[in-house]
């Protein structure tokens, strides 16, 4: 019992930072239709940066306190973020308004690859780390229910916790700010949207800073975690069946459905795993959301599509 | 279907069409667009089902000397209709398709029709508008029975039941066909054309066998066509030139005739055959011309820039190239550049690849227009005739092609000049009576056999026959100057941008134009200027179309002093219409020659005004819309003096 | 030949349909005799398509049941109606824009294959001589549409009244015993109406179809059909031939008193 | 401007429908063929072949299979690279497990089985649209990845991972160097193309792109749309997995499933996307343009470099790669969403044309 809640927080945790790379997902398709396979490069982009500031500015600017330099960097990468954002509008998406949804996504992988190729140009291709301070020690917890209490990482745990937050900060600036409900109206109906004189390119820009920032964070909490390094693009194909899971355009969809992978791919792999041969999580992941799409075409927040003729 | 003996002399049509039937019965003799594809009939299909076709009719009681009346678009069994009547010595009447009922009562009254065979539904129901007219009117045949299920009137029969009934007559009296065929003479009657009727009622033209056969022998001896030409039947069946190329010279060479979808894919069909042998009156040309204009303003400088050079080296030496003259050998190899940059693909375009011999007729052609045609390497060729001498009195020889004559007489014709100018013509190919006109008859064919054409001319030192106008027409100016109005008006209608002129100046002190603008590159031009507009009425009546037209008219002016007498003819004041001229309204013939009396008294407020130096002039006309409702244009009409030309060159 | 208006072919019982809470329509019970032309008529959503696309299985009814030619349905399903000689053509119209005009039409004979798909990859004989075959009958089509300028033209640079008439001629192609029309003339000048018109009458004349026809121009219902259904909020107010309907107090209160 | 279409009529049917109704085409695609079978392999050098001409061959077969899924049935695909996967695999334990089966005979039955597993992982278009099935083929990719990296009785147990193939001949024509090896793929690239064209402008053809246009007006008129997507995944399944088969055993001759990772389902769509979604034709443009142009880059950046006088690292070049490559893919879907083919047809439409614009 003790080892299977392990694990089943484990996977929430885990869950938890998925939901946050579908966040990105969502969010951009919410406003712009755009299917973004550029999402893990994005994560790798500002990882990258945010590493390599962080490594670069104590020397340029005789810092040494890790924290500043730490920030500092977190805010230049986020403002190259914005950079990205506003570029990507300008040279490409303001071009391709209404077309196909494959043409788009075949897009974003153009984009993917142009971030890959310029973030490794400037900041280098190896692996670097990122040290937020984040502690890496695991601490046990319920010791009082269980015998010999959870194993809990403290590092996955406030990790799940940050993205908890941001996801929280995001749900807010959706429903409470103007911006954020000009963006609800972009995702509902472009025209309208633009019929009542909301700049539609600016309102792209935003959402993919605010998507760039997303994926700054995840890239922040993964490079802490497992280094800088080229493989973090992948993260966004571990988001992919998050979101077909929780419905492309739900934000509560993309938390949920990161949770539901997170503590599937988990369990699987370490009661299923063993069984068949192991490094069954990315595929088990999919299936699983197949399998919920046999049922809900639409996932499980999504709109529900309605034949007209 | 009759096993002709092949001995008998080929001098009917008929017996020609079983000629072919035996010695080429595989060979394609018709071809029509239909359900996406161009169905086939070969020779031997064609004699069966003119065969079919002639039996049934003979069991609904046609006889020898009938008249039957063919109205409709070009299709293969409108033709095979004729060569079935002409197998049973009846005489096919073709009708202009487009004419409406009351316009085809006179000639069916006056050729006393008891049988109609027509192409579908709307001639049918035409023919029923007029019936009780038509008395003897008593069996309509009809082709397409789309929409016709519930025609049950005893008379209405459909083409296929008279071939089923024919071909149960054939099987019941196997040598009937043979028979009648074998009873024709070549000076039957072949063929019945009513003239457009310029002037009067329309009237019959008779025309044997043997005038079409002999017109359609040295026409294609003079332009060795053969078997193997494909020509366009596009032009209405009812005018004499569709019934000497796409009847009469089909039959005699046994080429293929090919009918159009529709009178709105006739371009496409065009390219797709890309005929050999092409028949187009000048109007269709001029179209074609006005189209590639337009067409290559929108091309891109590149193109345009090799359109304008290569068309120069064309002009410099195209025609030269096409008829075999010495060209320097830079001029040469440019215009084979050109070819294939250029001209090649232009004819391709046009659907003139194939074209070996191509003809223009019917009216005068600009010199300019006729240039580029066979600048571009199309055998581009006058040909002069009329109704009364199967559309066959002198043609062009190649390589002697004078811009401004019609050609040498052709075979078997010979042409004289009266002391009128008159065109005097004597041959085979004449007519060999106006129908139930005896008196018309002995006016038009003079004492020594020459038929009067009417038509004013004069001959070359080389041969040439060159048409300067109709003879009535020819005129005197006030102060005597000779005055020959068509003259004046073709000039006018060579610039793109004029479709009609009627100039007026017989017994006056000076010339007057009517000039009707190109909608189409008026507009074309006007869109380029981004001068806004709403319609004809509106565009007609732009200061800049104004002053585009006097442009044009100052030069022919400029043009006509230089040609002596008609130097007094140059036009002192216009005016542009508010409307086009149409046939609709009478002030056109069906070939589209002016009505110019009719004009002038409909007109006859706009006439004093410009004899009475108003500067403009208010008019209302009623006009016939398609759809046969009534309307009415009214305009405010501005009316221009012109510049006009001493013989010294200096403006008066 | 002529195609006498027979018995029933057609009869909705009892037929109710809802999307989610909403209700579309509401205890329709009407029938379709053998070659008539029978109109449906009702405002703006009074669920004229909804009926259609019950009828060809579009839309499953909650209630209720089709008797096509004896046979009962509790639902159709759209391939079911089509085998069973129902075709039908759309409001906006459904054609399919990649393809030309005769692609489009050989669409409709899609049921008419018999060759696999095997016979098909080599072009071998019966999928080649099919193809060919069917051809023929498209092209019958379109010239009995007229439309023999516009075949090899890719449908989506057609104008709209000319698409129109392709998703007619589409309808046709399966050679249908039974042609639902929704809003035929919808959107059309004059002159195109009165072409669609005269289409609909000469196919109903010609080749005997039932015609089920749902159109908002009045004139032109009250024209040419030969029964009228009036609908109203998903309820059937009236039902009758044209001068019956007109007369009818409650169509008139419902429908033909308010103007459009 | 070369087309002279006069007199180019159609007296039957059959002649309006064949692939080229235009003389001047039939010409142009004989005169293709003949260099493609005989001048290309009297001409051209050894590391042609290797490096273009064959991996062109065989992706060119792969994205006409993509093609006809994405293309012509508008279901999208992200998991090409499995079916490839699956022929190759299949293929390879065909070989090795049946004796003396004949290598032809291994390739297509390489290919059936990807149909097979094609049809399986197709099932769930039959609910799920769009991107959503563009996601849910992926799960066809990471599963197919994981097979055969983890279970050795489809790599025959090599302890490697790694499986590979030798000595090939069909009916005596040994298949070992370049040339016959061109040759052989050329054949079957040439034969394939011929049938994806005969089923597009078939019955079958009309269904995928019914469904793919509008599949309620499909369902309408009679189109069963499980019959009609399935057939289409397992066509292109069985043309992707010939071209597996082919890029294992006459490409690579040893791989490993790396060779056939999410990397080369993304290589395939953008073939189809780039070279024109819907026609054969384009998905030979989309293969040459993608495995043409990182080569030509790897020559020309350096080359560049050394003009102004900058050495750019191995490393470099490949970052640029990805930059140029990515921005290409991205300008081309801006200038032309319709892919080469457009550009082909448009040119094409334009010399028929000319001189005339339009």
């Amino acid at each position: 019992m003790g080892f299977f809640l392990e694990t089943l927080i484990g996977g929430l945790m885990a869950g938890m930072l998925y939901s946050l790379v579908a966040l990105g997902f969502v969010l951009i398709y919410k406003a712009s239709g755009v299917f973004n396979f550029a999402q893990g490069s994005m994560v790798l982009f500002a990882a990258l940066a945010m590493a390599r500031f962080a490594e670069w500015l104590p020397h340029w600017l005789g810092l040494d306190s890790l924290w500043l330099a730490n920030t500092i960097a977190f805010v230049i990468a986020g403002a190259l973020m914005f950079v990205v954002a506003w570029l990507i509008e300008r040279l490409v998406l303001r071009y391709l308004v209404n077309q196909e949804g494959a043409t788009l996504l075949m897009a974003t992988l153009g984009i993917a690859y142009v971030l890959e190729g310029i973030g490794t140009s400037l900041f280098g291709n190896n692996i670097y780390s990122i040290d937020v301070g984040m502690p890496k020690e695991p601490v046990f917890i319920l010791d009082g229910l269980f015998e010999g209490g959870l194993l809990i990482n403290k590092e996955d745990f406030i990790a799940a916790l940050i993205a908890a937050l941001l996801v929280g900060l995001l749900a807010l600036f959706f429903q409470k700010t103007t911006t954020g409900r000009a963006l609800r109206a972009v995702a509902d109906d472009h025209q309208a949207a633009q019929s009542i004189g909301i700049p539609l390119n600016r309102i792209w820009v935003i959402i993919w800073f605010v998507a760039g920032l997303v994926a700054l964070v995840a890239g922040v909490i993964w490079g802490s975690k497992l280094g800088v390094q080229f493989s973090l693009v992948t993260v966004a194909l571990r988001g992919l069946p998050v979101v077909i899971l929780g419905g492309l355009t739900s934000i509560p969809g993309a938390i949920i459905g990161g949770l539901i992978i997170g503590v599937g791919e988990k369990l699987s792999e370490v009661y299923l795993g063993p069984m068949i041969g192991g490094g069954i999580e990315i595929w088990f992941a999919y299936q699983l959301a197949l399998v919920f799409l046999l049922f809900r075409p639409q996932g499980l927040f999504g709109e529900k599509i309605i034949d007209r003729v | 279907m009759p096993e002709m003996a092949s001995s008998r002399a080929m001098d009917t049509f008929p017996r020609l069409l079983f000629h072919h039937a035996q010695v080429r019965g595989s060979k394609t003799a018709m071809r029509e667009k239909d359900l996406g594809i161009w169905q086939s009939w070969s020779w031997r299909d064609v004699a069966e089902q003119v065969g079919a076709l002639a039996c049934g009719l003979a069991q609904m009681g046609f006889k020898r000397g009938d008249n039957l009346a063919i109205i409709g678009d070009n299709r293969p069994r409108l033709y095979m209709t004729m060569a079935a009547v002409q197998c049973l010595g009846g005489v096919p009447v073709p009708l202009y398709q487009d004419a409406v009922a009351y316009e085809m009562l006179f000639v069916l009254q006056d050729a006393g029709i008891r049988f109609a065979l027509v192409e579908d539904q709307e001639q049918v129901d035409k023919l029923l508008e007029i019936k009780e007219q038509l008395p003897l009117l008593d069996l309509i045949a009809y082709d397409d029975p789309r929409g016709m299920r519930h025609y049950n009137q005893p008379s209405i029969h459909s083409i296929e039941e008279l071939m089923a009934m024919g071909r149960i007559h054939h099987q019941n009296h196997p040598d009937f066909l043979n028979d009648e065929v074998a009873q024709g003479d070549s000076d039957d009657i072949s063929v019945m054309l009513y003239t457009s009727g310029t002037t009067g009622k329309p009237k019959g033209v008779c025309l044997t066998h043997n005038a079409f056969i002999s017109a359609a022998r040295g026409g294609i001896g003079f332009d060795h066509l053969t078997a193997d030409e494909d020509i366009l039947s596009y032009l209405p069946m009812a005018w004499v030139g569709d019934h000497l190329f796409s009847y009469a010279q089909a039959m005699y060479a046994g080429f293929t005739i090919n009918c159009p979808e529709s009178g709105d894919t006739v371009m496409t069909d065009l390219r797709e055959i890309g005929p050999t042998y092409y028949f187009a009156p000048p109007r269709i040309f001029e179209n074609l011309l006005t189209q590639v204009m337009i067409r290559m303003e929108d091309a891109s400088i590149i193109k345009q820039k090799l359109f304008h050079f290569f068309m120069k080296v064309a002009r410099r030496c195209g025609s030269d190239v096409l008829d075999g003259k010495p060209v320097p050998a830079g001029d040469r190899l440019l215009y084979a550049l050109g070819n294939i940059l250029i001209f090649a693909p232009l004819k391709n375009v046009l659907g003139l690849s194939r074209v070996r011999v191509a003809y223009t007729a019917g009216a005068a052609i600009g010199p300019d227009l006729f240039r580029f045609y066979r600048s571009i390497g199309i055998n581009l060729k006058q040909l002069y005739g009329q109704t009364e001498t199967c559309a066959y009195v002198c043609l062009q020889p190649d390589g002697e092609i004078k811009f401004d004559s019609v050609g040498k007489p052709a075979p078997g014709v010979e042409v004289k000049i009266a002391d009128n100018s008159e065109i005097l013509v004597k041959g085979p190919m004449v007519l060999k009576e106006y129908y139930k006109r005896p008196d018309a008859t002995a006016e038009a064919i003079n004492a020594e056999g020459y038929f009067m054409t009417g038509d004013a001319g004069l001959i070359d030192d080389e041969g040439h026959l060159k048409i300067i106008d109709r003879a009535k027409d020819v005129g005197k100016l006030a102060n005597g100057a000779m005055y020959a109005p068509n003259f004046i008006e073709n000039k006018l209608k060579f610039f793109q941008h004029i479709k009609e002129a009627v100039v007026f100046g017989d017994q006056r002190e000076m010339v007057c134009a009517f000039i009707n603008i190109d909608i189409g590159a008026v507009g074309n031009w006007a869109e380029r200027r981004g001068i806004a507009y709403s319609g004809y009425t509106d565009l007609a009546a732009k200061t800049e179309v104004y002053q585009l037209i006097q442009d044009c008219i100052e030069q022919v002016n400029g043009d006509l002093m230089t040609e002596g007498a008609l130097a007094d003819s140059q036009i002192h004041r216009f005016l542009i219409l508010h409307k086009e001229l149409d046939p609709d309204d009478d002030e056109l013939t069906r070939t589209r020659k002016v009505r110019r009396d009719f004009v002038a008294e409909k007109y006859a407020v706009l006439i004093s005004a410009l004899y009475g130096g108003k500067s403009s002039q208010f008019i209302e006309t009623a006009v016939k819309f398609e759809d046969g409702r009534q309307g009415k244009v009214a305009a405010d009409l501005h009316i221009r003096d012109l510049k006009t030309f001493g013989s010294a060159g200096r403006a008066a | 030949m002529n195609h006498q208006i027979g018995d029933v072919i057609l009869d909705l019982k009892n037929v109710s349909l809802a999307f989610g809470g909403v209700k579309a329509l509401t205890d329709i019970s009407f029938d379709v005799r053998e070659h008539e032309i029978r109109a449906i008529i009702g405002p703006n959503g009074a669920g004229k398509s909804s009926m259609l696309n019950v009828i060809n299985g579009v839309y499953r009814p909650q209630q209720g049941e089709i008797i096509l030619r004896g046979e009962h349905f509790a639902r159709m399903n759209p391939y079911k109606a089509a085998k069973a000689g129902i075709s039908r053509t759309f409001q906006n119209i459904a054609l399919f824009k990649g393809m030309n005009v005769i692609d489009n039409m050989m669409t409709g004979r899609n049921l008419k294959i018999r060759s696999n798909l095997i016979q098909q990859a080599f072009w071998w004989g019966p999928a080649r001589r099919e193809e060919l075959a069917h051809r023929a009958k498209v092209e019958e089509v379109i010239d009995f549409l007229e439309i023999q300028h516009i075949r090899k033209t890719p449908v989506g640079r057609l104008p709209y009244g000319l698409q129109k008439r392709v998703d007619l001629g589409r309808a046709l192609a399966m050679e249908p015993s039974i042609l639902l029309l929704d809003e035929p003339m919808a959107g059309m000048n004059v002159e195109e109406k009165q072409d669609m018109c005269r289409f609909i009458l000469d196919i109903n004349d010609q080749f005997g179809t039932t015609i089920v026809l749902i159109e908002h121009d009045m004139a032109v219902v009250m024209d040419i059909s030969d029964r009228v259904v009036v609908l109203d909020y998903g309820k059937k107010i009236g039902d009758g031939n044209p001068d019956e309907v007109r007369a009818s107090p409650e169509v008139i209160s419902a429908y033909l008193g308010v103007s459009h | 401007m070369l087309y002279r279409e006069n007199g180019q009529f159609k007296t039957t049917y059959a002649a309006d429908q064949q692939i080229f109704p235009i003389a001047q085409d039939r010409w142009t695609i004989l005169g293709i063929l003949l260099i493609a079978f005989i001048a290309i392999p009297l001409l051209v050098d050894e590391y042609l072949f290797r490096a273009i001409l064959i991996p062109f061959l065989i992706l060119s077969l792969a994205a006409i299979g993509v093609n006809i899924l994405v293309g012509y049935c508008g279901q999208i695909t992200l998991g090409a690279g499995a079916f490839m996967a699956v022929g190759a695999y299949a293929a390879y334990n065909f070989h090795i497990r049946i004796e003396g089966l004949p290598l032809l005979v291994s390739i297509l039955l390489g290919g059936l089985t990807s149909a097979l597993v094609g049809i399986v992982f197709g099932i769930p278009s039959l609910r799920v649209r769009g991107l959503y099935l563009a996601v849910a083929t992926l799960a066809a990719q990471f599963f197919t990845d994981w097979v055969f990296l983890r279970i050795p009785w489809f790599t025959d147990n090599s302890s490697s991972g790694s499986v590979s193939v030798s000595n090939l001949q069909v009916m005596g024509w040994q298949i070992d160097n370049p040339v016959s090896k061109y040759l052989f793929c050329l054949i079957f690239l040439t034969i394939f193309a011929l049938l994806a064209k005969n089923m597009t402008r078939c019955a079958i053809g009309r269904q995928w792109m019914a469904i793919r246009d509008m599949d309620v007006a499909a369902e309408v008129i009679g189109i069963r749309p499980l019959f009609a997507k399935l057939s289409a995944f397992a066509v292109s399944s069985f043309f992707v997995g010939t071209a597996g088969a082919l890029w294992g055993f006459i490409h690579l001759a040893s791989w490993e499933p790396a060779a056939f990772s999410v990397d080369r389902s993304f290589q395939l769509l953008f073939m189809v996307i780039i070279g024109g979604l819907g026609t054969i034709m384009g998905s030979l443009f989309g293969a040459a343009f993608i495995v043409v142009l990182p080569i030509v880059l790897n020559q020309f950046l350096p080359a560049l470099g050394g003009v102004f006088g900058i050495k750019i690292s191995t490393a470099g070049v490949s970052h640029a790669e990805l930059i140029i490559f990515g921005g290409l893919i991205v300008f081309f879907l801006i200038k032309e969403p319709h892919g080469i083919a457009r550009l082909w047809s448009t040119g094409k439409e334009k010399l028929r044309l000319w001189p005339f614009p339009h």
